[in-house]
């Protein structure tokens, strides 16, 4: 693929979409969306539409996969087949799988897994429309999910795509940049501690551009994290209500 | 397992209510719980729908491709339906390929559709024996609050009223509709204790030993029937519920599928 | 698939075989045919020879689907890959999974799973030739290799197709009627109570045409029933008669 | 768990008796039980025989398609030939995908046929490089008593005998005779304490832990050996049974494969 | 069992080794265990390499076969990447179809090589939108001795390094020349207790909680990263990987993969 | 196909590649390649290269796949994709499931199983690269490798094919003997016993000339039999050099 050959990627200092390079795409969350999940969220990024369910902590099967000193978790990101242009088959393919290992690793280092020995943590992510940075959005549910669960956790994760696109370093991407653009390099992080749980690169980018793709992604992880606090209390304070 | 045993006492409770003749929602036992249909909700997709009856949430996608026709129908286009019963919607569904409710789920829906002859096939024609339009119905559930087959049905026919035809990703010309010709609507009803109950919710369901799904069209006529569970239906509860059903339907239709 | 448009159906009040509208197809049974299973039967529908194999009560695999209430039972309809025009890939597909559903469902009423707490009670269906009318004709034949195994059962299941041809209400639909035909109905029922097991519609009736074929299907059933018992009379003869 | 128990004490027995010189059901050694070859009884197939050997059972039966040749054979036919151990035959057999014994025996039967050059396959070929018959041979056991393999072989042979090729249904013209060569036929023999036993039962096949199949053709040649099971045998029994088993397959074709 | 109680001793051994300043072999935490590369080694193969990196051992097989192309890349040949991690290679690996591990290893050496650009993929074009090279790179581990992603990784871009197309096997004309464009290597570094490891053995990989992989160019961009593993990274802790890493790759290309 | 109708397969009482009838290929043994497994041995038969390892005796999973009395013995025998003209998909077909069944009975009876009840005994073989005759080099491999895991047994097992080609009677077959010649016989034996462990025929031969081939085998089972035998002592000796 030549990539990006014919696309005026950059104009004016904005982008294809009007956005400066600094910028998220619209961010819509809502928490407790599912009855019968133990925990839930949707979120919108931009055109993509992703919800996500968590069960557990619940008995491990198979018991041999079961872990005596801490809970397992399991992660299965999942696009429904017609989330994408072309229908995708049903069923795991090695791209989902890859993803669901990533996601997974993002999320696991803020669960207080030793609180469950022997059981599972499940969450389910399920893409119901996809345009680019997918696993961003579903890293960024499945932290929500995960704490409208009340499952024990050090910390919320939030994720989002940097990248580089007609020679510069910009923020989450959408599917014109990820599918053209030069490189996208999704992460994901605990952003009040600058720590990072996922990283992937794909394309070419130099040492100075990840360095700034980085300090790109920080910031914005610290806006998104201000957001999914704010869905969460929102879903506190109407359950409080509720009870009241 | 711990829920598996709140289930049970549950399932009792409904059953001992049911007896007294009422329900847990404090619902008339012909009566649906709220339903609401979303349309046009996913942009990728040809048509869509989002069906929500009480807490059972169904999002229903169609997508179309060209593809090659059935050799004894070169003329026609090609309807697949799949039902995905993701472990998200559900605590006792599981990852893995289609299972028997699954299968089930999606043939019933498929087969409302084809008796109905809703949608119009030979429009679907592209180039006669080589080129048609494949249809592919996903019925995605989302949370499994019980009568998923009401719900997904609507989407169904709910998303195909909503669907064009994607001639330009495929650099085809012509008229982008899908021709719909009838709105098969499936009631379902199940036997607990003698008492016969519309749109069971999903405690209703494990209570219930016997269920039937009958699917109608606007003439009346009936386009599919499924009786499900381990137990048998008395002939004249059968005639019964086939009374039932369709006039059920024609009130869903007129509330939900504008012509 | 315009059905039917260029078949005379009915001609001077018969179908294309000449039979009348209430009229069944010929039908064989054979009880206790195979030595290794429990019970077999094999039956003959028109042109569609089936064979049905039980095997149980026996444990249970795997235990955690074990009920320590009651047996489970298990149906598995199978299509020989050379029983149909075009050869079947072996393994189970969609409908013979669903067909497999229907037809545990038709014949589990009678069964009184209540007497074998943990066990399995399995049933094989093999269709060796079919013509229209495989699944009931499984039945049949599953009723009476369950009886054959010695299962406790509270009575027989019978099972028939009616439909919709040429704008009639028939009996027994064949394969012409069922390919091109304008409904199909399959029933499973308890012939001596009226109590349906197994019901079916597919194609397009009205009320009233449904309740005329659920009349057939009745009388048809109690036919069956007759030529199930006899079969069943006739095997426990012989083996008396090898006991002698 | 009963049943294996049951098994291995038979098997006990059925040791003893051979080891005092007789088998359970009072054959001799060097017998095959009761033979039955049954032809053209599934009219859906273009051909079909059901073998029985004692209460052995199966049927085989042969469609024929047509489709591509192989790139490095583009005139000649395609065999495939599979086998189904579905567990109506059988309280050891599961369902599922084939496994090393359903696949073996599919295989063994298959080099039998290719082996003995019985079918012509160049006489398959519709029109070189493009469409040739793609002949498949289903093994479909009904009853395993035991010693598949010569039963299955004995049915392939029998059903390919009784071939016609389906030209009409996918318009074709010409002759519809399938060209059969030669009549390839399968002895099996087991070692169970130093004795050499033809046509096991299946419980004398599990009391035996080795096993010999030959398959031999009109002319004496051999055209397929197979050993299995965990144990060796000696060089002298093995030259041992290649002597018996063409001289029996010369006995069976003889009274079932009238040429 | 016993296995996994051993390597829990030795991992807890290896991180007081650690933490103490030294590993177990005695590296420098900045070394790599020796590296081998043998080229060419499969006859059958287009282009192979063997790669050890201490005990590990990695064969990585290139085969091409012409086939078409993606719809939205008529003019580009295709790369597909596998790899196997069969249990003959590790007491943990399982008989299987892919999992996480071996399709996240496949996947990671994929984008290197396709982030580098390092195949010119419009020079596999054999005709434009009808037919093109598939690359199917197969990366076959045999002893997993720990960081198989860097083995693998170095094994592509040799055996790609020593590809040949097979024009005369597919009665094709012209150039065999594969154009390999850039060398990308994959350095591994795990963190342990707040230290750096490059190219972790496999007990250094268990008693690690996160791993960053990262695959550079001869120019010194990168083209791929990868984190793994159940714990957080410091931003500043991967920003010095990303230094070390890319200076490690230079070395190693210097020495393993002269242009 | 015309089995070898252009091929003069014999010249002046030589083969194709210059062998005489009963002549073996070069044969290259190495034992303890590999390091996480417990025995390991790369061959190499004319150009064929495998690679065996063993595992175990190890605890046997599943549990209920365990034998009470004695150790079960596995054999996968698998092509890396690689490894032929023809790229092979990855995984089991129909033809390695065989083989690794036939190969699997080739070494039992070798194996002194009652030793370790309830264990597996693993044996796994990768054909790098074939060139006819891959079984057998993968079971003279394997009971190297077994040997080398220190699994006890009464002898080693030592394989080879003869075969029929243009009309003769010859040993060890290449390529282009195996893929156009007339038959091939594999053949897997306890050599100082005359013990056969492993037989298969495909082709077509007369009674007289597989005595002939049995007789080929024997001679040059005799022969591997050395080889293998050196290969171990060689490898006892250096591991007897290092420890010194």
């Amino acid at each position: 693929m030549k990539k990006g050959e014919d696309i005026e990627f950059i104009k004016e200092g904005k982008r294809v979409d009007g956005r400066g390079f600094d910028e998220l795409r619209d961010i819509k969350i809502e928490v407790g969306v599912l009855k019968r999940a133990d925990g839930s969220c949707y979120l919108e990024l931009g055109n993509n539409k992703v919800i996500a369910a968590v069960y557990g902590p619940r008995e491990m099967h198979p018991r041999h996969a079961q872990d005596a000193k801490m809970a397992v978790v399991k992660f299965r990101y999942n696009m429904a087949p017609f989330s994408v242009d072309d229908r995708k088959r049903p069923g795991p393919d090695r791209r989902s799988v890859e993803i669901s290992k990533v996601s997974r690793e993002a999320v696991e280092p803020v669960i207080i897994k030793e609180y469950y020995p022997k059981t599972a943590i499940e969450v389910y992510v399920e893409i119901l429309q996809s345009d680019a940075g997918t696993r961003t959005a579903g890293i960024n549910a499945a932290s929500v999910a995960l704490a409208d669960a009340g499952i024990p956790m050090k910390d919320l994760v939030s994720s989002v795509a940097v990248g580089k696109v007609g020679g510069e370093v910009v923020l989450d991407l959408n599917a014109v940049e990820d599918n053209y653009g030069e490189a996208d390099m999704p992460i994901a992080m605990i952003a009040r501690r600058n720590v990072i749980t996922a990283l992937q690169m794909d394309g070419r980018m130099t040492k100075e551009e990840i360095e700034k793709g980085l300090k790109l992604a920080m910031n914005a992880c610290h806006q998104i994290y201000e957001l999914q606090r704010t869905a969460l209390l929102k879903r506190y304070d109407s359950s409080e209500d509720r009870a009241a | 397992m711990g829920l598996e045993i709140m289930d049970d006492v549950r399932k009792d409770y409904v059953r001992n209510m049911i007896a007294e003749g009422s329900r847990e929602d404090g619902r008339d036992f012909r009566e649906y719980r709220e339903i609401s249909v979303e349309r046009a909700i996913i942009e990728n997709a040809e048509g869509s729908a989002r069906v929500k009856i009480g807490t059972t949430d169904v999002l229903v996608g169609v997508k179309l491709e060209p593809g090659e026709p059935f050799p004894d129908t070169p003329g026609e286009g090609v309807i697949i339906t799949n039902a995905e019963l993701v472990p998200l919607a559900s605590p006792e569904f599981e990852s893995g390929p289609p299972n028997e409710n699954s299968i089930q789920l999606a043939r019933v829906v498929d087969r409302g559709i084809r008796g109905s002859e809703a949608i119009n096939i030979e429009k679907l024609c592209i180039e006669e024996g080589e080129k048609v339009w494949i249809v592919f119905l996903d019925i995605h559930v989302l949370d499994n609050g019980g009568n998923l087959v009401d719900a997904a049905a609507l989407g169904a026919i709910a998303a195909l009223q909503n669907t064009r035809l994607p001639n330009e990703r495929y650099n085809l010309t012509g008229d982008d509709t899908l021709l719909i010709e009838d709105t098969p609507v499936a009631v379902t009803m199940v036997e607990i204790d003698g008492n016969i109950l519309l749109d069971p919710d999903y405690i209703e369901e494990k209570a219930a030993t016997s269920r039937l799904t009958l699917i109608s069209n606007a003439d009346s006529t009936v386009s599919g029937i499924q009786k499900s569970g381990s137990d048998g239906m008395k002939e004249e509860v059968i005639l019964e519920m086939l009374e039932i059903g369709i006039e059920k339907a024609g009130e869903i239709r007129e509330k939900f599928l504008p012509a």
